[in-house]
């Protein structure tokens, strides 16, 4: 079996690599922070422990400038992998650009010790696809995939106006920081449409109004790409649910369309695509 | 700020009757950014047209909203008018107050304020406008045409007859199509052949025709006006420029138990041959699955016996670039394949044993032992036994109009060529006897029905309404169980052979070239024209055309005719340098595009694509999309997959649909 | 036939905004128009390609802008005039309209419909019958109140503007 | 308390295109009294609304001396300039300002004054040129050196015909290699590298430059060759702005807001500021 | 300087504020986030003892996250212009913690510095900060960095602490605090001697250790272009940091438009956005997100300071525990002066 560190050093001793992408203990117990090792000595520093909630795929991302001649080596968890999927599909990386060091994951907590959401109903210990697993192989588990869309079953017992009193609660809290879209590794875009002004389509004030815009358009942009990480609730320090909204887009394009973002770097993206006989009893 | 003239047109009573024009013009007058508004009782009248003139000049206006008629009635109308001033047509714009308002309701408050909100959209859309240009494209002048059956020969001939270039492919070895296979043709039962062998003549050896067969469509990209067509010219084994089509190969060869496409299984042919005497061009080709040197790496006997040395067995497939301002597609149909043997997917009709019992055969079949060309020199006679055959029964509508087959439509032409079959086989077995099942006799068309009462009337054909439920051998006969709905009684028939008039169905392989040239289909994979009524030859994709039964079962007539329509619409094309197009096309805005490829894949003409960004050191900074003016329709579907908000959309901007909904309601 | 009919007054009158394709709903709304089919007068018509190029930013700005109702209509699937945007659109609204109805927005205030270019009878008796039904449902005052909020001009009308003549 | 977000109203009296992308206008102030009691210096800069657009900064590109009016120029790029260039005579614009500092014309009485301004960077040169124009008597040697990308890229054209026609001024002016067109009668060459030709002394002279980043960099190291000190060397600095205000915190180089404390730096000031500009 | 007793508990002082002719501003827990917020009785409020401080700082109430400061309507062609009139509105914000009152101090500066921004001062002017020292700061807590501890009364009105036998008392610096502490009858107008700041002392230990503010100063005069900044490449640019501290004040101007009126409002914004700075032109000074990052540490710690002789930070830690990638400024700005991060 090889460490973390063995892998890392390995591969920035040999070249292999630029830096290598992963977690290095934080300033405040429970926190972790990213570190990029370009040495085989800050390899050393690389660590993976149940507190490395953030999603490093983000670094990949074209305004972080990371990817240049040679691959980079990113540490991932099996969430992590699948928007590294979602990042080759639609043309932000090649495969081969990156090297996967998968780290077999039970689960992660935030600082405080609570279980991340998305943890409970994943059953996927290692990614699909890696190029080197750092510990053993996990025993699988077993957890019925429904799960992930059980929190939205609150939802099925309410009025549409108590769904409404809901959200406009929720969305009142909002400071338009767009944390939760710094946050997500699939924003990629070079300016949001949030930002453009000819038109503005969302304008950027922090009445609930123009927050409800920016929040189902969020949502939307996402919907068939989210893979559920949870960067954007976790990093809402406004508390606001947006995993739930994210998981609502998740569970209707799976019902309607059987997909799954993520789940392989060659499939279309959902909304690229159609099918002659996708539903449509919603139209007269 | 802009200013825009306002011109409010009564349409005589038809607009004034249910909106107050009078007031649509004065509340018009009040809008920020309007200088200027009128009523008059006929706008596109020349009177009316002058002042939109007028008013333009005199106030210097930046945009005309006109609000009248529906734009798909008089867009045209005015924007020539507009375009007569300094003024760009494109900064016209209606505003549809009468089939979209005063026609439709009746209080005249109601019509009347709505008149003026849609007036106030479009003084909000059009203040956005901007003074497009046409887009130009050049025509190179030369047509592609897909398929040499009777439809594509008559279209190459038509084209090539307007003096411009065609290139001119078909898949088999030799053109002529279906309409070679037929004996004679109704109404007239002339001879097939007769009438079709001068014009493949003059296909092959037209100056302004250049023939490819044996040779199918690789690639198409482009537009209109400038298609890049790549051409799979396939390995015929033979030199084409040498071959004088002697015949000798097909002699000595010595493979010939195979059975003959163009015979419909019911003849015989070597493995190397020319499909039949008539073809054109009158060069033979090796079938290579079949040819003993191929399979075996001995024989080589045509060689041998070619005293012009045309036979090249290390002859590889070709590939010919051509670039063609037009495309007609005329690549026919297929008969429905009902038999055990059946590769193309669908099963059915096991209850008629076609294809396991020899005397069960397709009217193709039927058509060929009519020939006399034949396998049977034109002599009825049943492929199990060679029996002249005294009862035949025609079974019609075999999967057509049959949803359980996932055929629906009607095949069209069977009727008529039922009847020419009993007609025929009357004419050659004077003392036998046609029935036929029929469920509707379709017979519309000049002298058509005339043609169905004589088979019925002269020649006695019986003929029965109803389907047949089921056929079977008894001894040296065919019992044919099925039903008479006229008379209400089962009716079983002894016969000597049966022919099914199955389906027209689309050519099998359809789909992936309708792909290539970006061009519909239906759930039956006939190729979809623009419009059902008033573009029928005309597809989706600019400047490729429809000509024969790719479309839809079409008989003869009909398909030569929408063959001159479709070359009239070549020979139109061709006819100018440059071509203008409407300029709502859309755009990237590279500086904000993240390259994700949604738009790629969503859009409908392959119109979009990548393209890399670099910086001065030639370093890779981004790939974002590239739009290709040429091939994009205006569709606007990119716009909505692109979650940045790159790509707009000229003629309905964003800015422009924006304004018009935050205008909606004040 | 008597050209006057007594017009029902009610006690709301909704706002209703369709987008449809240039192609086929536009057309059939053209074709009602020659058939002189009578509908309601509270929808106002956007006039776009293709259902393929209504995006839903366009559908939440109309609400922003008051509509009460929202009305999506293009051609058939397989009619699309550019073969394939009708496709994308239906997959996108079929996701669209459930995160609507997921944040609590009653979709029978967004209507989707195929209303082919001969469909003159049927655009008549939609425009009606989505009218009649978002009549039903009153005004959309959930999202009016919280764009109310969004654009505090009104609060600001008592006190007096200072007049510039352009 | 006043409310300093508030722009008043300005009519569009004149407007005139310099160049395809290019717009002057000419304004006066609505409010008789604001008119009556508005003052500013020379480079100085004010917000520019289009109501529902937004604010746009630019300096003002008149000159202090003539009081009835403010004139500026912009060039087409952005949203609110793009519903500027839509403006007619007659329309309403709003207008905050004038803020920042201003060009150290106190500091010029007396001296040879070399003014160096490419393309739309003759704009807050204007403003100072025709300010010292109108008080000649009070400057001595005056040298304008003009310069665009090409001929159609020249600013205020009129105006330079006037200057060059006069003979208190040596004016010189320049368009790139290859932007010169078969009337041109100036000369050809970089920015920079004319200057160097006109070799000017810096003997009791302050030189004046505004122009693109890149000329603005040559033109400052051109100088210092020929022996300006940098406290002899003016220019202006562009940078986002929101307020004019010092409050929006968009436009500061280090510690320095350019709002409040520029737009005005003498090249030793500059060379003191981080690159962060 | 006076300190009065206060009798009776926390809860009803609130209770009294509320019976004034004051609109209350408190911490509060509402949809599972605290915040300070307009209260209806002193039940909703959240103690000092129940949370150490807000997720979101007390700085909206007079700086609004969006301010509408003019509009302007076309009536036909007529435009006209209208003022924003700012209510003058006198509340009361109970609850805040030294680091926050002294926040206000800090950005009182700026919004009065050459412009007066009456939004801003109109609100400032008419409210009165009751603070409430820190008695268990936490571990992302460096205020006596700053020269404020956790029972610091700068900024304050008046601040509320706490004896060693639990006592309640009101130590108040402002005329405008004994104004209002004269109004309240739970405050015993009767001046007493300080009751000693152990409770504090201790609460002060915990914390981090002070840092070196004329050595990071010093360093941050030279190392503009240090390797160091490198180091936030990782920062998402998230503007969390911005967005939750108390003295960030940075803001957008932006007009809205409904066909005919419009209103031109203000915005929260901040300098972490990369478009914050992005010239017309498409040039962008601070084009890389380390650029961004060291912005605003020099804004916190250097330039701020250049000018108002005041540091734009005063510890409440706030940045450091909503930072999605732990990026700690306690940290960054040791380590920039060269010390180690003493956390």
């Amino acid at each position: 079996m090889e460490t973390l560190q063995n892998i890392a050093q390995g591969l920035l001793e040999r070249g292999d690599v630029s830096m290598v992408i992963g977690y290095t203990p934080g300033t405040i117990p429970g926190k972790t922070k990213t570190i990029f090792a370009r040495t085989p000595e800050a390899a050393q520093k690389l660590t993976f422990n149940e507190n490395c909630v953030n999603n490093l795929s983000i670094y990949l991302t074209r305004q972080y400038g990371n990817i240049g001649e040679k691959p980079v080596a990113l540490v991932v968890k099996a969430c992590d992998a699948r928007t590294v999927n979602v990042l080759i599909q639609e043309n932000q990386l090649k495969r081969e650009q990156v090297y996967l060091i998968a780290v077999p994951c039970n689960g992660v907590k935030d600082e405080h010790g609570v279980e991340q959401g998305k943890c409970k109903s994943c059953a996927q210990r290692v990614p699909k696809d890696y190029d080197a697993l750092a510990g053993e192989t996990p025993a699988p588990v077993e957890i019925d995939p429904t799960l992930r869309f059980k929190a939205l079953e609150q939802f099925d017992a309410m009025s549409p106006d108590e769904r409404w009193e809901f959200w406009m609660k929720e969305f009142e809290k909002c400071v338009k920081c767009y944390a939760c879209r710094q946050a997500c590794p699939l924003c990629y875009c070079e300016r949001c449409i949030t930002d453009k002004t000819t038109p503005r389509w969302i304008e950027p004030d922090t009445s609930t109004a123009a927050n409800l815009s920016w929040h189902i358009t969020r949502a939307f942009h996402l919907a068939g790409r989210c893979i559920g990480c949870g960067e954007c609730e976790r990093a809402c320090h406004q508390n606001i649910p947006l995993g739930l909204l994210n998981r609502k887009m998740a569970k209707e394009v799976f019902d309607n369309f059987g997909y799954r973002a993520g789940e392989s770097a060659e499939a279309k993206p959902v909304f690229a695509d159609f099918r002659y006989d996708d539903k449509e009893e919603f139209i007269r | 700020m802009a200013r825009i003239g306002v011109f409010v047109c009564h349409c005589g009573e038809n607009i004034g009757r249910t909106v107050d024009c009078s007031v649509v013009a004065k509340e018009s007058a009040k809008l920020r950014d309007v200088v200027y508004s009128v009523d008059y009782k006929y706008m596109c009248s020349d009177p009316g047209q002058i002042m939109v003139k007028d008013a333009i000049k005199k106030h210097n206006l930046t945009g005309v909203v006109i609000a009248s008629c529906s734009p798909l009635m008089h867009e045209k109308t005015f924007r020539r008018a507009v375009q007569e001033t300094e003024l760009s047509p494109f900064l016209c714009e209606m505003a549809n107050i009468r089939e979209q308002c005063s026609w439709v309701h009746e209080d005249k408050v109601l019509a009347t304020k709505k008149a003026v909100d849609l007036v106030r959209l479009m003084v909000e859309k059009v203040k956005r406008n901007t003074p497009l240009e046409p887009i130009r494209i050049p025509v190179t002048k030369r047509a592609l045409v897909i398929g040499g059956g009777i439809a594509g020969i008559q279209a190459a001939l038509d084209i090539a007859d307007g003096n411009q270039e065609v290139v001119m492919v078909e898949k088999s070895p030799s053109i002529g199509g279906h309409m070679a296979q037929l004996s004679e043709t109704f109404p007239t039962l002339d001879c097939s052949q007769c009438i079709l062998t001068p014009k493949m003549v003059s296909a092959n050896s037209h100056k302004n025709i250049k023939l490819y067969t044996y040779t199918e469509v690789e690639s198409v990209t482009g537009y209109i006006g400038n298609f890049d067509v790549t051409l799979r010219k396939k390995a015929r084994y033979v030199d084409d420029s040498i071959c004088s089509g002697c015949g000798i190969c097909q002699e000595k060869c010595p493979q010939k138990k195979i059975s003959s496409e163009f015979n419909t299984g019911l003849g015989k042919r070597p493995a190397i041959y020319i499909p039949f005497p008539q073809a054109v061009p009158n060069i033979p080709v090796i079938d290579k699955e079949r040819c003993t040197y191929f399979k075996n790496g001995k024989c080589k006997a045509c060689e041998k016996f070619c005293d012009r040395n045309a036979i090249k067995f290390d002859q590889t497939d070709e590939f010919i670039n051509i670039k063609v301002g037009a495309i007609v597609v005329a690549t026919g149909y297929e008969m429905y394949n009902i038999g055990k043997n059946n590769k193309n997917g669908i099963k059915g009709y096991g209850e008629y044993g076609c294809g396991e019992d020899p005397d069960i055969i397709d009217s193709l079949q039927f058509e060929r032992l009519l020939s006399a060309s034949g396998p049977t020199f034109g002599e009825v006679k049943r492929p199990s036994d060679g029996k002249v055959p005294e009862t035949v029964v025609f079974l019609q509508c075999v999967g057509s109009r049959d949803k359980a087959k996932g055929m629906e439509y009607c095949s069209k032409i069977c009727c008529m060529y039922t009847a020419k079959h009993t007609m025929l086989y009357k004419h050659k077995v004077h003392h036998g006897q046609a029935f036929v099942f029929y469920l509707d006799i379709r017979a519309g068309g000049k002298n058509y029905d005339e043609f169905v009462r004589r088979a019925i009337e002269e020649d006695g054909a019986i003929y029965l309404r109803g389907r047949v439920s089921k056929i079977y051998r008894e001894g040296d006969k065919l019992i044919v169980k099925g039903a008479d709905t006229l008379s209400g009684s089962q009716v079983e028939i002894a016969a000597d052979l049966v022919v099914l008039a199955t389906a027209i169905t689309a050519q099998p392989d359809i789909v992936p070239l309708a792909q290539k040239l970006g061009v519909g289909y239906d759930k039956y994979h006939f190729l979809s024209e623009a419009h059902p009524k008033l573009k029928p030859v005309e597809t989706n994709s600019a400047g490729i055309f429809l000509a024969g039964a790719c479309q839809a079962p079409k008989d003869i007539p009909e398909s030569v005719a929408q063959a001159s329509a479709a070359a009239a619409k070549v020979l139109g094309l061709c006819s100018a340098t440059e071509l203008e197009r409407e300029p709502y096309v859309a755009k990237v805005y590279e500086s904000t595009c993240a390259g994700c490829g949604f738009c790629i894949e969503a859009c409908p003409y392959k119109a979009i694509d990548n393209k890399a960004i670099v910086n001065r050191q030639g370093k890779l900074i981004k790939n974002v999309a590239y739009i290709n003016q040429g091939l994009c329709q205006g569709c606007g579907t990119c716009l909505s997959v692109c979650r940045s908000k790159s790509i707009d959309l000229a003629g309905f901007t964003d800015e422009q649909i924006f304004s018009e909904i935050n205008s909606l309601f004040v | 036939m008597s050209q006057h009919k007594e017009t029902i007054k009610h006690d709301f009158e909704p706002n209703i905004v369709a987008f449809v394709c240039n192609w086929c709903t536009y057309t059939g709304a053209d074709l009602a128009g020659t058939s002189r089919l009578k509908y309601e007068p509270n929808v106002r018509i956007i006039r776009l390609p293709c259902t393929g190029r209504i995006d839903y930013n366009l559908l939440l700005k109309a609400f922003e802008s008051g509509a009460d109702g929202v009305l999506v209509s293009g051609c058939h699937p397989n009619d699309c005039h550019y073969n394939l945007g009708n496709f994308h659109a239906r997959r996108r609204f079929t996701v669209f309209r459930q995160l609507l109805d997921f944040v609590g927005i009653d979709i029978r205030r967004i209507q989707f419909a195929w209303v082919s270019a001969a469909e003159g009878a049927k655009w008549a008796q939609l425009v009606t019958q989505v009218t009649n039904e978002v009549r039903e449902l009153g005004p959309f005052t959930n999202y009016k109140r919280i764009s109310e909020l969004s654009f505090p001009y009104k609060e600001l009308e008592p006190e007096p503007l200072e007049e510039v003549t352009a | 308390m006043e409310n300093i977000y508030k722009p008043f109203t300005a009519i569009i009296d004149e407007i005139r295109w310099e160049t395809a992308d290019t717009k002057t206008f000419k304004l006066h102030f609505d409010d008789p009294k604001i008119a009556e009691a508005f003052t500013f210096k020379a480079g100085q800069f004010g917000e520019y609304s289009v109501f529902g657009e937004g604010e746009s900064t630019f300096c003002i590109a008149s000159s202090p001396t003539r009081k009835e009016y403010i004139e500026c120029s912009f060039k087409v790029v952005g949203k609110v300039t793009n519903a500027l260039r839509s403006l007619e005579v007659g329309d309403t614009i709003g207008f905050r300002g004038p803020y920042g500092n201003h060009f150290p014309i106190e500091n010029m009485y007396g001296k040879n004054l070399i003014f160096i301004g490419g393309g739309i960077g003759l704009a807050p040169l204007r403003s100072l040129i025709w300010n010292v124009l109108d008080l000649r008597e009070m400057f001595n040697d005056i040298t304008i050196l003009v310069g665009a990308r090409s001929v159609n890229d020249l600013v205020y054209k009129d105006e330079l015909t006037g200057w060059e026609n006069r003979s208190d001024i040596n004016f010189i002016k320049t368009v790139d290699p290859g932007g010169e067109t078969k009337e041109w009668n100036g000369k050809v060459g970089f920015v920079p590298t004319v200057l160097k030709e006109i070799a000017v002394s810096p003997m009791n002279a302050v030189a004046i430059t505004c122009g693109p980043p890149i000329m603005i960099k040559y033109v400052l190291l051109e100088l210092e060759k020929m022996g300006f000190s940098p406290s002899q060397i003016v220019t202006t600095l562009e940078n986002r702005m929101k307020c004019g205000l010092g409050k929006c915190g968009r436009c500061n180089i280090g510690s320095t807001y350019v709002c409040i404390d520029g737009p005005v730096f003498t090249a030793e000031e500059l060379n003191k500021l981080p690159i962060d500009y | 300087m006076k300190i009065f007793k206060i009798t009776g508990t926390y809860k009803d002082l609130v209770e009294t504020l509320l019976s004034l002719d004051y609109k209350v501003i408190a911490p509060v827990n509402r949809n599972k986030l605290t915040r300070f917020d307009f209260i209806n009785s002193a039940d909703e409020v959240l103690s000092p003892d129940e949370v150490l401080n807000t997720v979101r700082p007390a700085k909206e109430h007079l700086f609004p996250m969006t301010e509408t400061v003019a509009r302007f309507s076309y009536e036909g062609k007529k435009l006209r212009i209208g003022d924003v009139e700012v209510p003058e509105e006198k509340s009361v914000i109970i609850g805040l913690r030294p680091c926050d009152a002294a926040a206000f101090d800090a950005i009182d500066k700026i919004f009065s510095y050459v412009y007066q921004d009456k939004f801003y001062l109109t609100r400032r002017n008419n409210t009165t900060l009751i603070s409430v020292a820190c008695e268990h700061p936490d571990n992302a807590c460096f205020c006596t960095s700053f020269g404020i501890s956790p029972d610091s009364a700068k900024g304050s009105d008046i601040l509320l602490k706490k004896s060693k036998d639990s006592s309640l008392f009101a130590f108040i610096s402002t005329e405008r605090g004994e104004d209002l502490a004269r109004t309240i009858n739970n405050i015993i107008p009767e001046e007493q001697p300080d009751p000693g700041r152990d409770l504090y002392e201790a609460a002060e230990k915990n914390m981090r250790a002070p840092l070196d503010l004329p050595k990071i100063k010093e360093a941050l005069n030279t190392n503009f272009e240090s390797e160091y900044w490198n180091e936030f490449s990782r920062c998402l640019g998230c503007g969390s940091c911005a967005y939750l501290c108390p003295t960030c004040h940075c803001f957008d101007i932006v007009d809205e438009v409904r066909y005919d009126k419009g209103i031109r409002k203000k915005n929260w914004d901040a300098c972490q956005f990369p478009l914050f700075t992005l010239h017309a032109s498409g040039h962008n000074p601070r084009d890389a997100q380390n650029k961004r990052y060291r912005q605003r540490l020099m804004h916190k710690f250097k330039y701020y300071h250049d000018r108002f002789d005041t540091h734009l930070c005063t510890g409440c830690g706030r940045c450091i525990r909503e930072c999605p990638v732990n990026i700690d400024i306690y940290e960054a700005a040791a380590e920039l002066c060269g010390c180690e991060a003493n956390i």
